[in-house]
Formats: structure tokens, sequence, C-alpha cells
């Protein structure tokens, strides 16, 4: 359909972006602000130019942490990715078990953050959760607050349940997207279940998955409220991420300037990675 | 009352949807747009209609200028090719709409949507909703929305396409009646020959956004301007066959000559398009002067009541519309004859020079 | 008909592994402390509402909840205001910088909210808006506003722009065809958008507890004085959670019928 | 390539039928041959598309059998009844190359390559798609696409039969011919059984040997498309193939045959004798507007009628003559003219009018 062209049409969206720019673009500006500047108090500040930006690059806690979050977003889409897809395979395509199926597997998205947390941290210990007591019971040393792999697994095992859903549910909505003459002539053209899955599924789940990878990357990049729950970062800084060092540091430590510094190579790390994705894959479709 | 079209042109992004339309529609008039795909059919009705504006040009109705008059003031009604009805709405509702929008009275307006209803037939479906329909009836609901209003221009784009054609030929023909009192403007799409000349009224030959031909009917089926209108209002295709006029004689090749009758002693000697239509050739000579020419079959498609038959010369191929059922094997040699008195003539820059004389059959 | 009791198999085991945590939170909040504390138990043995009393009874753990929902209420619908007629402007027409606009918008949904705490806290300070309901549901719109566009986009794109033109030339005026004609269409739409604002913007807690302190504080932050001198109190937390999660599956339910086609959509 | 038989076969959507009309498909029998190019012809919504689905093993039939040469395949899914399918809109694996799009149906027969090669080939060039062989299928035009789609059902040799459900829905008008005429030359060329369900009956009769038409969940005629032209079986056969359909006409019986109005209808001896072992009221007679004779002068057995109206289509022209209260409608020549509201004369041929009892033509018995 082809669209009209029609400048007017700026009075529609004009509340949207006073809004948006209103809840984006004055803090932006505050924080771009901050960056360059060292604040003591209140009407003690001074311009620093990029002194933050340097001394945020070069800090080794935050390399730290960076690297933490690309390990932990790594593992996440590797795992619920495949995982997703499987699931929504599994799936009832209709009818009442399909929607009961739906609802109860889009329960752990519908939990408060911080609840998410608290699910775990009760239900991964040793002495009142009866995921850590039964990890214990099967003669393996397991404790989540004393041992920073048993913290990772945790956090990594918390993030798995509480958004593999996600992709199972785009995947899902995207396999009943397909018209059912696909299957019946995958049928008559006797494929296989893998040929189905590889030629027919696949390539038509590739614009949910786009999606899925994005939001999933995007927003494990930023998880705070979960594992600040469970194991408040810790043992020591193990399962600290970037939203908590940030967080810290700008409410913690009132360490305005560096913050915002830091603020801002953050955003400009997401975009950057989400914007690398979304033309790697668009761009290797084009090609052929 | 008339809607005359002033040079009206559409351009956008360097595209040309129309250029340079001039037509005048009478109120009480049938007319109907003939084209292929993209010919400029639904650009035209759009600009019509208002939904679109020109790039240059006026739109005059009643000698008044309306071109940047808005869609909701004009009095007009669309039927568009898909069946498009308000889904949240019983059938009665979609055909009360445009009437309550006008603010009539509600008894006024359930006689008229009873009314409407019952012309289209569709009066036991009111209280059903478009998408329990099937495709017919939804297109009936449609119609009968646009023509509870008495509008004063009624745009139908391809309405039945996506119909059976079998129900295609019912709603044609009803459709056709219910005109024929009305004192409105009705234009119709179609990309369809044989459709044009069941409706009847005026045809607009359109191509590439630009009009072609224009008047009644039959004067565009038996005169068309070139053979570029003979081609479009003809189905099967017009046949056009390359020749030469010499003094004396016409000639298609070596083999295929036929002396010079009366009526074509007019041309000039050299090059010439000759067309005749499928259904004017025949499997035996109907006069004693038609012309014999020899050739080898293609193809013959049966229809049952027809054979299309597809023939080839050395030179040139044509297409046959014979009555009845002739089956012959691809490659059979047989002749066909070419009545010379049916000839269209056109010169070498394809305008038309001449027109076979209107044979005034057997009648009362 | 082996591999579809494979597959129901598969999605069984899924679905009981998925909703074990949840159980075992739903099983703590009928317990007493003592049964909780003193030993692994799979049901409640001393079957107890009295954890529930207490958030009942109490109201500063009622009030959160009241305040969530408030400030849930006034996000989705400052939401469903705004992105509305901007979803139909970018579904329907082309005008200056209108990709840009689209994909700055969007790009508001990759911005961590931390990086925005400081500046948010000291906006609506500055504007006196801080620990009131509407400063956190206009920062919920940050990333609220964006998705519904986008959501809402995908579904009007869905109908064809003949609906609109048939309504114009019925004689409708734009609002009126907008209200009465054009939103009825997209029902759904709106139901799945109205869906996924009440979600992010329930499960969110990092800019609701810092733009709140104590008139506005979500159920979220009034959580973490569960942990007072004596230890956690378990069984009151774990009813708190419990009673998180049921709006949002009431939500759900409405709409389980077409959340799948938001999805479909490629839009979440 | 097999004959497939359909044997009291009967289906309905719903899982406790509680009528008749709850079936899309009535009790029916109905062979087709080894070899043969079939067309299933009906309006929408008569059960056609049902029918091939029950053929091909997509849907399961609620009744009867379906014996592809004697051997009941009901339990059969498609795959295992190797059978060809071509859908109304395109299908085609689309992150594949038109080629391998081609190949996909042989590679999973386990076809050996060189074989697979020559076929994709073969079929490509029949389908004047070889220079596009290593395009990506999706992003061909929808009339590539469904040639396409066509070709994945032609490429297999060993099929049972291919069924074509609508397939050029989607192609140009234009084009429409020729693709037609593409199937036809692959049915000479490898003389394979094909069923080519459509609602346009120029469709039906120009690819088809022998037609079905389909009315209402029945199978009503089967035979050529002259048969079904010139000795419709049934009225709905009469009404829905040609165009206009066969002029119908109730009457009631008299001495001389049957009447309306005042017009007495002379029937053979046989029609009369047949007529009056019969006790139904529903009679009608039939004649197609091809058939009807018009001359200025009576003839023996000549009705006076008066012009209605007249439809100029161009070839020919279609007059409404006025005969009491009915309304006939006649095809003649482009060159005829009559005025409207003068009189003529009308002749319907024997041979011509058909003699219809509750709905079924009655034929005389050699």
């Amino acid at each position: 359909m082809d669209k009209i062209p029609n400048n007017r049409a700026w009075w529609l969206v004009l509340p949207v972006f006073l809004l948006v720019a209103f809840s984006a673009l004055i803090p932006l500006m505050t924080v771009v602000n901050y960056s360059v500047q060292d604040i003591f108090g209140p009407g003690q500040a001074y311009f620093v130019g990029t002194e933050w930006f340097k001394e945020v690059l070069t800090d080794e806690r935050l390399q730290d942490s960076l690297l933490r979050q690309f390990l932990f977003s790594s593992a996440v889409l590797l795992i619920q990715i495949p995982l997703g897809i499987g699931v929504a395979l599994m799936m009832p395509k209709s009818g009442i078990k399909g929607s009961l199926c739906l609802i109860l597997v889009a329960i752990p998205l519908l939990i408060p953050w911080n609840v998410v947390g608290t699910i775990w941290q009760i239900f991964a210990r040793g002495d009142i959760g009866l995921f850590g007591w039964g990890i214990n019971q099967l003669g393996v040393d397991y404790n989540y607050t004393g041992s920073t792999v048993d913290a990772w697994l945790t956090v990594l095992l918390m993030d798995v349940w509480h958004w593999t859903p996600l992709v199972a549910l785009l995947c899902y909505s995207g396999l009943r997207a397909i018209p059912e003459a696909f299957y019946q002539a995958a049928e008559i053209d006797r494929a296989s279940k893998w040929a189905v899955f590889r030629y027919i599924q696949l390539p038509r789940l590739k614009s949910v998955l786009i999606i899925a990878v994005l939001l999933r990357f995007m927003d494990s990049f930023m998880i705070y409220t979960e594992p600040f729950v469970l194991t408040g970062g810790g043992p020591g800084s193990s399962t600290t991420f970037l939203s908590q060092t940030l967080t810290t540091m700008a409410i913690g430590q009132f360490d305005l300037g560096r913050a915002a510094a830091f603020s801002l190579i953050y955003f400009l790390i997401v975009l950057l990675i989400s914007w690398l994705f979304f033309t790697a894959i668009t761009h290797a479709d084009k090609e052929q | 009352m008339s809607l005359t079209l002033e040079n009206l042109s559409r351009i956008v992004d360097g595209v040309d949807y129309i250029r340079n339309a001039s037509l005048t529609f009478e109120a009480g008039s049938f007319n109907v747009l003939l084209g292929r795909t993209l010919a400029g059919k639904t650009s035209l009705m759009r600009l019509m209609a208002g939904l679109d504006k020109p790039t240059e040009g006026r739109l005059i109705y009643n000698g008044e200028d309306v071109t940047g008059q808005s869609v909701q003031r004009r009095n007009i009604s669309m039927i568009y090719q898909q069946f498009i009805n308000y889904p949240n709405l019983s059938v009665y509702e979609n055909i009360a709409s445009p009437l309550r929008l006008a603010k009539m009275p509600s008894s006024e307006i359930d006689r008229r949507v009873k009314e409407t209803a019952a012309m289209l037939r569709i009066e036991p479906l009111l209280k059903r909703f478009p998408l329990e329909l099937s495709g017919g009836q939804q297109q009936r609901t449609a119609m009968a929305r646009a023509l509870v209003k008495d509008a004063t221009l009624v745009l139908f784009d391809e309405p039945l396409v996506n119909l059976d054609y079998k129900l295609r030929e019912e709603l044609r023909a009803e459709l056709r009646d219910l005109f024929r009192e009305r004192q409105c403007i009705a234009v119709y799409a179609t990309t369809e020959a044989n459709e044009a000349l069941a409706l009847g009224g005026t045809t607009t030959l359109l191509h590439q956004g630009q009009v072609v031909q224009s008047g009644p009917v039959m004067d565009v089926y038996r005169k068309p301007v070139n053979t570029l209108a003979a081609q479009l209002f003809s189905e099967p295709p017009m046949n056009l066959i390359r020749g030469r006029v010499s003094d004396t004689e016409l000639s298609f090749d070596e083999d295929t000559r036929h002396a010079l009758t009366q009526e074509l002693a007019d041309l000039q000697p050299g090059e010439y398009w000759f067309g005749i239509r499928p259904s004017h050739i025949a499997l035996k000579p109907a006069n004693d002067d038609d012309l014999e020419v020899p050739v080898q079959v293609a193809l013959s498609e049966i229809s049952g009541s027809e054979t299309f038959m597809h023939v080839e010369s050395r030179h040139f191929e044509m297409v046959t519309q014979l009555m009845g059922v002739h089956q012959y094997h691809t490659g059979a040699p047989i002749s066909v004859y070419l009545p010379i008195n049916k000839l269209f003539v056109f010169d070498t820059h394809e305008q038309l020079v001449h027109t076979p004389s209107q044979v005034s059959g057997r009648g009362v | 008909m082996k591999q579809a009791r494979s597959k129901n198999v598969g999605i069984t085991v899924f679905i009981i592994l998925l909703l074990t945590p949840v159980y075992w939170l739903l099983n703590m909040s009928f317990k007493t402390n003592q049964e909780i504390l003193g030993g692994l138990t799979m049901w409640p043995e001393n079957f107890t509402l009295q954890n529930y009393v207490v958030i009942f009874t109490d109201p500063s753990w009622y009030n959160g909840y009241l305040n969530s929902m408030a400030y849930v209420t006034i996000n989705v619908i400052i939401t469903l205001l705004v992105a509305l007629p901007a979803a139909y402007a970018f579904s329907r027409y082309k005008f200056l910088g209108d990709k840009h606009l689209f994909f700055w918008l969007l790009s508001n949904r990759m911005a961590p909210p931390a990086v925005f705490l400081l500046p948010f806290f000291q906006l609506y300070s500055s504007i006196g808006l801080f620990d009131t309901h509407i400063a956190v549901a206009l920062a919920h719109c940050l990333f609220n506003v964006p998705l519904a566009v986008w959501i809402l986009e995908g579904f009007m794109k869905g109908v064809p722009r003949e609906y609109d033109e048939m309504a114009y030339i019925d004689g409708y005026s734009f609002p009126k065809f907008f209200v009465k004609v054009f939103l009825p269409m997209i029902r759904s739409g709106i139901g799945v958008t109205a869906f996924f604002a009440f979600m992010f913007s329930w499960v969110e807690l990092l800019l609701a507890r810092t733009l709140t302190s104590v008139d506005a504080q979500p159920i979220g932050a009034i959580m973490t004085r569960t942990i007072g001198a004596s230890g956690i109190d378990w069984g009151v937390l774990a009813a708190a959670g419990v009673l998180t999660i049921i709006p949002g599956l009431l939500v759900i339910w409405f709409v389980r019928n077409h959340v799948a086609k938001g999805f479909a959509l490629g839009r979440v | 390539m097999a004959e497939i038989h359909l044997k009291s076969l009967a289906h309905s959507y719903s899982k406790s039928p509680s009528g008749p009309e709850d079936y899309a498909i009535r009790q029916l029998d109905h062979v087709w041959h080894k070899g043969g190019a079939y067309a299933l012809l009906g309006p929408s919504g008569c059960g056609k598309s049902t029918m091939l689905n029950i053929i091909s093993g997509l849907v399961q039939p609620s009744e009867g059998e379906v014996l592809f040469d004697g051997i009941r395949v009901n339990a059969l899914s498609p795959r295992d009844r190797n059978i060809a399918q071509v859908f109304q809109f395109p299908v085609i694996y689309d992150s594949m190359t038109v080629y391998q799009n081609l190949a996909f149906p042989l590679k999973n027969n386990k076809v050996p390559a060189a074989r697979i090669k020559e076929r994709v080939q073969e079929i490509a060039e029949v389908l004047e798609i070889e220079d596009k062989l290593h395009k990506k299928a999706k992003n061909l035009t929808a009339d590539e696409k469904q040639k396409v789609s066509m070709g994945r059902g032609l490429v297999r040799e060993d099929v049972s039969a291919i069924l074509f459900d609508e397939p050029l829905t989607v192609i140009d008008p234009q084009l429409k011919w020729k693709l037609r005429r593409k199937l036809k030359q692959i049915h000479e060329q490898f003389d394979i059984t094909m069923v080519y369900v459509t609602h346009d009956q120029l469709e039906a009769s120009t690819f088809a040997d022998k037609i079905a038409v389909m009315y209402d969940g029945q199978i009503v005629q089967f035979g050529t498309p002259t048969e079904l032209f010139e000795q419709p079986n049934h009225t709905f056969v009469g009404y829905f193939i040609g165009s206009p359909g066969m002029n119908l006409i109730d009457v009631e019986r008299c001495e001389a045959g049957v009447r309306f109005g005042s017009a007495e209808v002379v029937l053979e001896p046989w029609q009369i004798e047949y007529l009056n072992r019969l006790s139904s009221t529903n009679v009608k007679i039939g004649i197609r507007p091809e058939f009807i004779e018009i001359g200025l002068e009576p003839k023996v057995n000549s009705y006076e009628v008066e012009v209605l109206d007249m439809e100029d289509l161009g070839t020919y022209k279609i007059i409404d003559l006025g005969l009491g209260d009915e309304t006939l409608k006649a095809r003649v020549d482009e060159d005829f003219d009559a005025r409207i509201g003068s009189r003529v004369h009308l002749t319907m041929p024997p041979q011509w009018t058909m003699l219809y009892v509750d709905e079924f033509l009655i034929q005389e018995q050699s």
C-alpha cells in the first residue's frame, strides 16, 4: 500500500513527539551536561571536557563488569533462542489446550522483576528452597551466596526461566502465521520433518527471531532488578552487571560526572550492537 | 448536470498515473472505463472522487470548479474490488450509515434501507454481519450502501472481479437495470472487453494513463481510432496483419492476395495494417469474394459452444472464434476465409483509415 | 501420532518445570514461618491464610498494590491516547522525517533505564512531581509509548486504506471516522497493546522505586521491608509475591486470543 | 499413475451432521480413469476443493472409500498416496532458489542427482523459466511463483495423479491461456492423470477432455464439453454452462406434450410416454439461446414473440423475447437487427429442446 505524502500528519504524531522528547531528550541532555563537568555540590561545577570518558574507559572495575555483561548476554542468547524455538514447536496449535499453554507459558513474564528475584532467592536456597535443597540432596555442594560459579549459574537459570517464554511465544505465533498450505505442499512433496523445519518453519520464523534476538540482547544487557534481589551482585562482584555498577555509582556514591559518562557509553554500546545485529541479519538477506 | 474533467493529470515521483485526461460525463449516463491492469482506471476514478488531488487540470461539476473540494462534501459513492463494508456493523447499519451521517429521520432511513435491500435482494440478510456473508452478498451490501444515498456520482472499481463468473453475469445484468432509471453519473472500471460490451453506455479506453478513445460503446467498438483501441476492445484481441495495397490489389504476402473491392478503392498504394476480428474469420467462404488464407492449426480450444482456433501461416498468426465444435490436430493444414468487407485498415502509424461498412443484416 | 505424543510430553514437562518455582512461592505463602524454617515440606502442613491477612489489613502493604495499579493504569491510558493517532499517521502517511522519527522512538526502547535514573529523579523533583503516580506513569511512557506505536502501526497497516476512504465517502469526518469506524476495527490490536503496556509497567521496579518515596511507593519497593529485626518474614513475602502475579493473569486471560496475533506481527 | 475410484463418498466438516445441508459432499460414486485430463467445475462452495483434498489425502472423508487402482487408500497420508497437488495461491519455499524448489520433491524421493538435474531442466523449459533457475524463489513475480508451484507438481514422474486447485487465479488474463495451453501440452507429453478444479467454464472446457460439474456436494454431470453444452443432464448444468445459460421454463403437461401460458410445446412420443410414467409436477423444458431459431415469417410449430430487449455484444447479440409471461433469451448474429417491441417468430428445434423432470434430463433409452 502506497502511503500518501501529507505533512499535516505531524499533528497526529506531535503528542508522542512531545511526550517522548520530555521523557528522553531532557534527561539525556542532563546526562550529557553532567558527563563533561565535575560536580561537588549545588553551583559548584567545573568543566572537565572528556576527562570522565577517559577515566571510565580505563576503569578496570567497569571493564570487568562489561566483560561479565557480554558473557552473560551471549549465554542468554545461546540458550534461550534454541530452547524457545523448541518449546514453540511443541506447543499445541489451537483449541483450549493451545490457549492454556499460551497462558501458562506466559506466567513468568507477568511477574514483577523483583518478585522474580525473590522467587529464586527462596527457591534456590539450600534450607527452604526446593531447588537448592534438591541439588544438595543429590550430593552436590551448592550455595549461590557463597560460590561464584553457583551464583552465576543461578542467575543464568533464573533468566532462562524468566525469558525463554518470551522467545517461545514469539516463535509460537510466528509458526501459527504460516499458512496451512505450506505444510500441505510439504506433505505432498514428501518432505521429511527436518526438511519442513529447515525449509518452511525456520525461514518463516526469521522476522520474529530477529525481534527475539534483539529484545533478548537488549534486555539482558540492561538486566538489573533480578540479580540485585537474588545475589545483590555477589559474591564479591561476580554477578554485578552494568546497570548495577551504574546505579551504585550514581546513587550510592553520587559520582555524577563519571556515572553520566558511563551512561552515555553504555547507551551507545546497546544502540551500536542492536544496530549491528539488525543490519547483519537484514543485509545477509538482501545479499542472496 | 454533468461532470467535466479538464486536462487532468496526476504525476507522482515522475510517474504518470494520469496524463492530460479530458472527458465529460452526463447525468443519467453509464460510463465504462476499459483498460488493462495499471492502465490508470483506478487513478482516474480516485481523482474524480476527490480521494487524490490532480497535479494539473480541473474538475468541473455543473459549471462549478470542485477540484479542491473534500471527499466528505461531494455526494459520491464508490464500490471497490475488495468487498469493503464496516465489519462491526450489521448489514442494515452498513446500508444506513451514509443516511445516518446525513442526519435523515430514522423512519425515512428505515424505508430507504429496506427499499434498497429489496432491490439488491439482500432483505433476509439485514441482521447479519458482513463477514458472515458470501462474497456475492458482501458485494451486494456494498452496492446497496452506494445506492441508498442518491449520490450524484457512483464509481465502480472492478466490482465483480473477485466473484465466480456466473455470479458476475447475474450482477452485471442487475446493475444495468438498476441504473436505467437513475439520474446519477455511473462510472465502471473493467479489464474485460466483453463486460464493457454487456454493460453498454459510453466506453472510454485507457492505456498507460492516457485516454485512447471515448464515445458510445458501439461507436468505439465499430470504429477504433487506432490499432491499440482495436486490440483493447476485442476479446480475443483483433488479428492484425501487415500487408500492402497496390493499384489493383491488396496482399498479405506472395500467396495471399485479393483484388481491390469498390470499398477499398480509395486506399492509396502503400503499406498498411489489416485488422480482422476473430469472430469474422470462417472455415467456409460466406461470400464469393472472401479471401482464402492457407494456414496450419496451432491449437484448438473448445468451450462447448465455441471453438477458439489458433492458426499460423508463414508470416503471421491469427485467432479465430468459431461457433460449434471444430477439432483439428496440431499442424493440420486448412484454409480460413476472411471476408474482405469486414477488414479494418490502419496506416503505418497505426491510425484507422478504413472501417468496414456496417452491414445492416437481415432484420425487421 | 507417536510424534504428537512425544510433543505433548515435552511441553508438559516444560510447563511443570516452569511452574515449579511459582508453586513453591504459593506453597510458602500458606505456611507459617515456623514451618518454612523448620524443614522442607512439599505442601503446607499447617495451612494458614495469616500471611494474606497481614497484607490485606495493613494499609502500608495494600497501598503498595493500589499505588502500582494507579500508575500502571495511568500509564496505559496515556500510552494509548498518544500512540493511537501517531500509529495511524505512521501507517497511512508519508511526512517530513517520518522514518527518522520512527527510529528515534524505537531507540528509546533500547535505552537502559539505569541511564535515566538520576536525570529523571532530578527532572521530576524540579517540577514537583516526585513521589506521585503520574511521575512513574510518565517515566514508563519512555519505553511503553514507542512500543505501543510500533504494535499499533502493525495492526493498522493490516486494515486496507479503502476502509478509510469508504468512510470519508459516506460522509464521516476524520475524528468521527477514527473513533467510530477505525478503532473498533483494530480492537484486538488495542487490547494487545494495552496488555503489553500494562505488563511492562507492572514488572518494572527500578524507575518506579527511584521516583517515589512514601505516597506512591510501588509494591515491589514495599516488599523489601519484610526484612525486619527478626530476619525475613518469608511467609508474608511469599504472599505478597503471589498477589503480584494475579493482575497479570487476569489481563492475559482477557486478551489470550489476540496475544498470539500481536506477537505474530513481530512486535513486542 | 492410477485410476482413482471414489466409492459412496460423503464428507461433512461438522462432527455430527444433522441433515444433508451439513454435508460438503453428499454420497457420490465416481471414477477418474488413468491418464485422463479432467476438470471439476462448479460455483464456489459446491464442494469441489473438498473433493480434491479428499483425493490427495489432505482431508479424511467422513464416509466412503477412496481407491487407487482398486486399493483402499483412506488411511494413507498424502506422502504415501504419491500424489502431486498445485494450490490456488503459489506455495514456494522462499529460502531456496527456483532450481532447489523444483528439485525438492525429487530429492525427498531419493532420485539420483543426475536425473534430478535432467528433469528439472526439462520442466523448467516447458514452463519457460529456465533463465530463472538460479534466482531466489521469493524474488519472483506472482505468475512466476505460480509456475514454480506448478513445476514442483509436474516434476515427479511416478505420481498417481496431479491435482490442480484453481491454479490460474493469480495469473494475469493475458497469460492464462498460454499456461492452460502449456498444461494441456504437458498432459499430452507425459500422459498423467490430471484433475483441474475451477469455477470458470472456459478454463475447464479448454483444459479437460471430460468435465465433472459439481453442484451442492454432488457431481451432476460428467461429460465432454460438447456433451455438457448440448445435452445438459441437469438444469444446473444448463444454467451454469454457457453464457447466458439455458432458458428453463416451468411447464404443465398437456395432450401434445407440455405447455406454458398459451404456448404448447410438442414433444416426441417417447418423451410423452416417459412423462406419463412419472407423477412429479416439477417439469421444465430447456433450450439454449444458441439453438433458438428466429424468423420473420411463421413456420410449423413457431411462436409469435415480442422483442423486449437487445444486447449487442459485438460479435453477437442477445435478444430477450417475450412469450406469454416468459422471457426467453436467444443468441443471434451481430448483423441481426430488430426494433424493440416488434414481433418475430421463434422456433425451438425438437432435437435441442430438453425435458427435465425433478431437474434431471429425460433421455431416450436406446
